[in-house]
């Protein structure tokens, strides 16, 4: 377990796939996890995360492929030699052991010594703090007590890598998010490689290094979050993570990077992140809420709507536009609350300069989440 | 607002259920506390000599036959009742279990007699057992297992093993599976999870069952009477013989009483122990 | 995934034992199907000849297919009526508090341990006192008692998984407690009663000890009948009756596995 | 219309079927049906139903009978509505209320086979032997067979039992098993679970005509006599029919056919036997044979004592 | 059931409490829910909410007070005689009977004639856009579809009050969001009476008319959404609803509405909304994120603080910052994405010159939610 060169890979899949009784849960993947990284799979329920998860720990045997930890190949190696710490979304807690029991255990399987694993689960302990709670049982915890044990105990075996299977969703939204925070400090401090699991886009933006957006048992794209959610490579990473507006677009022309669209009767020209654009013809524009400008409906080049609904969300409110040029007829803008408009007024919808992503309209993988 | 519409309606069947079941043990205690005239189906006047008699030795024994029955049989029907139901929840494949729930099940079906009788074929001293072991040159006389405890122990086993593989199943299949694969995930060998973990998470269960078989055995008839032959008494046995071949009742009604209370007792025990358990862990 | 060595020996153990269990289990069903074809009154194996003439003696025997009318019809009476009881029982356990609600599910639920031969004897000494009729009655009253426990247990188990939410959502719709008794709640139970019922008609068919103590000659049921047979006849005619018998449940079992899947209704899954 | 009989189950019942029933349908038109069961516990089903009988005519043991008798369970008989009882010998005239239908022995049977070296049954001592340890079953519904044979051997009379008890004692080694019945007896002697019986006569006919090689042995001190019989039960409605009944019972080619069939021994004096029947033992057909092959139980102290002698023998025989 | 007036109550909870066993699920409660009116009720877990829904409902009686809905007296009226439609969160959908079976239901109930039965089924399933799929049984459809397959049931007969339990804490994030949308719309056209219970703030300010902030069985405030957010009465209601900087001030003096505050060694000025303010001495302060501005560290009247932490979200990021003045001793601000700074940057929080609230430091329902 060398950790010479900082930037070999801690987890490398190679090709690794998965089928249940006929139905592909996971194609072949081929994924790197840094060392230390902190690595999120984000998708949609079914499209495979836990799968991959239960892979790399060794829970499940791929159909194909192979599986390194370490540089050391470990596709044939059972679970409880992989030295993985996972932590599960139910916690799992061993319930008929103490706190302190249970994150002794790993300690015990390794034969350390009675002084060691006394030291050793008090450190953890005191890293989750909990050092107070070392004699209760697990059902004498809070839920987030519990989720942080789980953690303790995941961590005192000093564990290669670390995996959390939507470890906070069950959590209320204050606890998560507080947990989320702490997670995030302890790992970051540990230098721990670590592989999350969450379908919640706005866990995933937060915490990540690294986001890889699964969908049916692929991967979708992989990215630091503002790549993800700035520069999305298709369909659907833009529409499941984050808010997105998608219009119905025609490409005229396009010079490089340099767009030349026509959008609702409105000609736009546009610069786009995308390498690889869709061929003249009818497009799929994508806009972020925060792109767009409220604007007059004479200003030239803006799309005309009219405001249907204005919800109210404390810090600011959302507008509602109905918008002919938009796939569904609507068009959702954030404003601050007090700038909201009533339902009926006519606007203009300023699409920005740069930023924006067309996807062709027959696009194969025209996935919306 | 109709508070409890129904109440009425539902309750009153049981009601004339309950009332014939308190009646038939009420029958039971006063027959046990009068006097046998023989010959005679109703008793006599008061007298405690029912209870008494009881202190003679055949009944003794019975009672500890009774006991070791049950012991033996709770013993081994967990020992093989368990690996079963293991295999049963953790069985990958969907066939496989389906094919163990069946089969271990179809017995739970069959009554007490076809099993019986099934058994005094096998068990025989010419029967299938003994004569497959002296084919296969095992032994040259047969060994004797019809009228031993050890035939009657092995029947009940296979009569007490369907709703023990049931028990057993029931509480392995509500542990949850990620407590395995946490402990795994710690350096724990399948051995040592299953060890650690799983057996001491099914404990409440393996004493449910064992309760279980208890009763089972402890009420079975036809088994002690069919294979034990008449030397292998059981209360149940003794109860028949005393009614229907001496009849008479009042004793046969205070021998059921008897086992009754020492049921309810070691009942009661096991209770108290499941509820220590779960209060401890569990689920 | 690449083995220790112990992991091959577990699994092998495993295997060999899962095996052997099995085996033990359906032993003595081969044996008594072996037994059953054997041509000679006295018990060899291997049998030296093979026949079927004890199963032609098997429908011959009178008193068989007398006690399989009687079973049937006992099942049928009794199963009906736990499950009536049971089940409205079982309703107000989980839905109501009253006074001697405790005392009632108590002694309801004591034939779980009250030995079946206890309860034969207390029914038959309670119908001689109260100087009542022995007849099919007296019997279908035993089972009754025997298997209403079970009734009551497997509906219980339905209501309380039972979202109330279903009758609540109907109540507000206008329903009265009747109506909504009648379509949602029962249609809602109905696999709950199902296999409460057929537990219940499977346990009374195959009740043997409480039986013993309560039927007469004109009243005995197929397993006191088949008891009484091994008393008084030594060839393997009731291996024949075992097998059919076998071969009946097993194929009732696999309906009811087809359509309610078993594992749901024991609760192990 | 059907009359209905209360007998033994098995071969007993198919018996009373293919003989007497047999002659009685012929004669009368009218079907019997059987209800069935052991000795004592048809005896506590009449009991338990004295007040709406079961059946017309009982079958059952000649001490039993007299149970039957002084519990108001049985009519008190009109010999002159049974013409047939003419010949009825003395042994089986039993009581004013029953009256034999056949005649057997309880004696010793065997597997001549499967018995230790040098063992023979001259005597009922020879059961006691050492070597036949574990290798006998006696019958748990009646234990008055040995009880007689174990008084006779200490020279004390069976009504002086309670001298012998130390002699019953010391067999207990040799005890098998107790049967239960008549199938239980067959079951044990063909699965060879216990080479050495106390037996019914009737009963190891059968065993061999099934192909097992049984032998049975007469003691010279005797074989313990059995009478079956037959009374008609109190409160049946259908007495002239039972009277009938028994009429057939005691006809005499009915009687031959009992012993043809099952060896039992006749009844009335007026039966003509094959030889090598009449030869058998258990079979009876002249006065000297009923007088010196029996060793005879008085059956009013035999009905009396059953009672006390079971539950002696349950508690002292049975446990080990 | 007549509409005359518009403003009376249609329905009104006086004094209505409950409790269970010894515990007390709801004290004593007066509400008055006007007749058109989208009232939530908003609250953390066992805080009372479907107690006080059931008690509409009538599911449970009241240990005390009284019940009317349009007026009429109905605490002992059964359930199926208050002629009102319920919503729950996990729909309740009959099982056993297809869509417009289940739609029929209340119809069927009040014998309502054939014919009209069939169109007013049909008009419902159309209001909820389910014309095609009458025919399926409720596991043939998604979780959105069965939800609106429940409001249309509880809507076909026309309810006085329609009363939904966190109708779509179930759904994922997008579809929850279109159900808001369209029941609102529909709730409006209708103008249907409706109690709307969640325990997600964001739904609450989303959809309502008023919200009822409850706590431990009692309603803590009743308002507008703005109200609520803007100008909460207590320190529970401002950290439940919305997010919340809270910081330890010395309460100087105030003269009317304007305060006089040292906060973290800063002198402030500002003015409050609050009517019934603390004697001056140690208190509270609290101030929504969006009213705290980044700036200098020296710039007079800052607090001085440090980032700690910057969240990416997407569209936007979210700095916690280590504040000293602040309780918990960090503090939240929302930044473009673009603008995060890295951790360890020193910096200043401005805080505004009106709108804060301030609560006394030792006040009796110190309950941070
Ligand atoms: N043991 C199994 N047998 C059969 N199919 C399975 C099994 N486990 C998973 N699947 C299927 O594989 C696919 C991927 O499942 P997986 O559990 O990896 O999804 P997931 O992304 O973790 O979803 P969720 O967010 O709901 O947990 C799903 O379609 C699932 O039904
Ligand atoms: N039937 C009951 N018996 C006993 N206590 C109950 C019962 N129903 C509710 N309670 C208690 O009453 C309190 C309020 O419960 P209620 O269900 O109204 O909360 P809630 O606000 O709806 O919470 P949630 O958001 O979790 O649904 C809780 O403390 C709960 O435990
Ligand atoms: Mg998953
Ligand atoms: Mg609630």
């Amino acid at each position: 377990m060398s950790s010479e060169s900082r930037n070999d890979a801690a987890v490398q899949i190679d090709g690794v796939s998965k089928s249940f009784a006929g139905t592909v849960a996971l194609e072949p993947i081929w994924l790197k996890i840094r060392r230390g990284e902190f690595l999120t799979l984000l998708g949609p329920s079914g499209c495979g995360k836990t799968t991959l998860l239960n892979l790399i720990a060794g829970f499940l045997e791929a159909d194909e492929g192979e599986l390194f930890i370490d540089r050391e190949l470990v596709t044939q190696v059972p679970p409880h030699q992989r030295e993985i710490g996972i932590v599960f979304q139910n916690y799992a807690l061993f319930p008929h052991m103490t706190v302190a029991q249970n994150v002794a255990y790993g300690l015990r399987t390794r034969r350390v010594s009675k002084a060691e694993t006394a030291q050793r689960v008090a450190e953890a302990l005191a890293l989750v703090k909990l050092q107070d709670f070392a004699d209760r049982r697990p059902k004498q915890l809070s839920g987030g007590q519990q989720q942080r044990v789980a953690l303790a105990r995941a961590l005192v075996i000093r564990p290669r890598v670390l995996l959390l299977d939507e470890p906070f969703s069950a959590l209320d939204r204050n606890l998560r998010t507080a947990m989320q925070v702490e997670l995030r400090e302890i790992q970051t401090r540990l230098g721990l490689t670590t592989v999350f699991v969450t379908h919640d886009q706005n866990e995933a933006l937060s915490m990540s290094d690294r986001i890889a957006v699964m969908s049916r048992g692929r991967v979708r794209q992989i990215g630091a979050p503002a790549d993800i959610y700035d520069r999305p490579r298709n369909l659907f990473v833009s529409t499941f993570v984050g808010d997105a507006n998608l219009f119905d677009a025609t490409l005229q022309g396009a010079e490089g990077s340099a767009l030349d669209l026509s959008v609702g009767g409105a000609r736009l020209s546009l610069t786009s992140y995308q390498d690889d654009l869709p061929q003249p013809g009818p497009v799929t524009l994508f806009v972020r809420p925060e792109q767009c400008r409220l604007t007059d409906t004479n200003e030239p080049g803006a799309v005309p709507a009219t405001v249907a609904l204005s919800v109210y969300q404390g810090s600011y409110a959302e507008l509602h536009l109905d918008c002919a040029a938009a796939q569904g007829g609507r068009v959702m803008l954030r404003v601050p609350a007090a700038e909201a408009l009533p339902a009926g007024a006519a606007v203009g919808i300023a699409l920005p300069q740069t930023g924006p992503a067309i996807y062709a309209a027959d696009e194969a993988n025209k996935e919306v989440a | 607002m109709t508070k409890r519409p129904f109440l009425g309606w539902f309750a009153s069947p049981s009601i004339l259920i309950a009332f014939g079941i308190a009646a038939s043990f009420l029958a039971i205690v006063q027959y046990s506390f009068r006097a046998n005239i023989p010959g005679a189906l109703d008793p006599g006047g008061f007298t405690l000599e029912n209870f008494t008699t009881l202190w003679k030795a055949v009944y003794g024994e019975a009672f500890l036959n009774t006991v070791l029955l049950c012991l033996w049989t709770a013993l081994f029907t967990l020992l093989i009742g368990y690996p079963l139901a293991y295999a049963m929840v953790r069985a990958r494949s969907a066939r496989l279990r389906s094919a163990i729930l069946l089969i271990s099940l179809t017995p739970l079906f069959l009554g007490e007699i076809v099993r019986t009788y099934s058994w005094m074929i096998v068990l025989g001293n010419r029967g299938f057992l003994n004569a497959a072991l002296m084919q296969m040159g095992l032994i040259d006389r047969p060994i004797p297992f019809m009228f031993t405890m050890t035939g009657v122990v092995i029947a009940l086993v296979h009569f007490t093993l369907p709703i023990v593989v049931v028990m057993l199943a029931a509480a392995l299949s509500h542990i949850d599976r990620n407590l395995e694969r946490a402990a795994t995930s710690l350096g724990a060998g399948r051995v040592r999870a299953f060890l650690t973990v799983t057996l001491p998470l099914s404990i409440p269960g393996i004493v449910a069952a064992s309760s279980t078989a208890f009763a089972w055995t402890f009420s079975a008839f036809a088994t002690p009477q069919m294979i034990g032959g008449g030397q292998v008494q059981t209360i149940s046995t003794l109860v028949y013989q005393v009614g229907f071949a001496s009849f008479n009742f009042p004793l046969a009604a205070s021998l059921s009483l008897t086992g009754l209370l020492f049921t309810v007792a070691v009942l009661a025990i096991f209770n108290t122990g499941i509820r220590r358990l779960e209060r401890i862990g569990g689920h | 995934m690449r083995k220790s060595l112990l992991d091959h020996l577990l699994d092998w153990t495993g295997r060999i034992l899962l095996t052997a269990i099995l085996g033990f289990v359906l032993l003595p069903f081969f044996v008594v199907a072996i037994a059953s074809f054997n041509d000679g009154a006295i018990l060899s194996f291997p049998p030296r000849e093979w026949s079927l003439r004890w199963y032609a003696n098997a429908f011959q025997y009178r008193d068989f297919g007398a006690g399989l009318v009687n079973s049937l019809k006992i099942a049928a009476f009794g199963a009906t009526i736990a499950l009536i009881a049971g089940a409205g029982f079982a309703y107000v356990l989980n839905r109501y508090d009253f006074r001697l609600k405790g005392v009632l599910n108590g002694i309801l639920m004591s034939p779980l341990i009250i030995p079946n031969f206890t309860i034969g004897l207390g029914l038959l000494i309670l119908s001689a006192a109260a100087s009542l009729p022995r007849n099919l009655w007296l019997v279908v009253a035993t089972h009754v008692i025997i298997v209403l426990p079970f009734v009551v247990r497997s509906v219980y188990v339905s209501l309380q998984n039972f979202e109330r939410r279903y009758e609540q959502a109907a109540e507000s719709l206008g329903g009265s407690p009747w109506h909504v008794l009648r379509t949602v709640t029962l249609p809602l139970l109905v696999p709950g009663l199902a296999s409460g019922g057929l537990f219940a008609a499977i346990l009374s068919f195959n009740e043997f000890t409480a039986s013993l103590f309560v039927v007469n000659q004109s009243t005995q049921t197929l397993p006191v009948a088949m008891y009484n047979y091994v008393r008084e006849y030594a060839d393997p005619t009731l291996a024949a009756v075992s097998v059919l018998y076998v071969l009946a449940v097993a194929v009732i079992l696999l309906v009811v596995h087809k359509f309610f899947r078993l594992e749901k209704v024991l609760n192990v899954e | 219309e059907t009359l209905v009989v209360s007998s033994w189950g098995g071969s007993f019942r198919d018996l009373i079927d293919e003989t007497i029933a047999a002659k009685f349908t012929e004669e009368t038109g009218v079907e019997v049906e059987f209800i069935t069961g052991g000795t004592i516990d048809r005896l506590n089903q009449a009991n338990l139903s004295k007040d709406n009988p079961e059946s017309d005519v009982t079958f059952t043991t000649s001490h039993i009978g007299w149970l039957y008798r002084n519990q108001g369970l049985f009519e008190e008989l009109d010999m002159s509505r049974i013409p047939n009882a003419e010949n009825l010998v003395d042994q089986a005239r039993i009581s004013p209320s029953h009256i034999g239908a056949w005649a057997y022995v309880y004696t010793i049977g065997f597997l001549p086979n499967m018995l230790p070296e040098g063992v023979t049954f001259d005597s009922w001592e020879d059961l006691w032997s050492p070597e036949l340890a574990g290798m006998i079953a006696l019958p748990d519904f009646d234990p008055s067979h040995i009880i007689a044979a174990a008084a006779t051997l200490e020279g004390v009379g069976v009504e002086n039992w309670r001298d012998a008890t130390d002699k019953l004692l010391a067999l207990r080694p040799n005890i098998r098993a107790l049967y239960t019945n008549d199938a239980n007896s067959q079951q044990l002697l063909s699965t060879g679970e216990t080479p050495v019986q106390v037996i019914l006569s009737m009963n190891a006919y059968h065993i061999q005509s099934q192909g097992l090689d049984v032998e049975l042995a007469i003691p010279a001190e005797g074989a313990v006599l059995g009478v079956d019989t037959m009374g008609i039960t109190a409160g049946s409605d259908k007495i002239d029919l039972a009277y009938q009944f028994l009429n057939a019972a005691l006809d005499p080619e009915v009687q031959a056919q009992i012993a043809e069939i099952k060896k039992g021994s006749p009844v009335v004096s007026n039966v003509e036997l094959p030889e090598e029947l009449a030869a058998l033992p258990g079979i009876f057909t002249t006065p000297e044979e009923w007088a010196e092959q029996t060793l005879v139980i008085p059956d009013e102290f035999r009905a009396e004592t059953i009672g006390e002698w079971r539950q002696w023998f349950s508690e002292n025989m049975t446990a080990n």
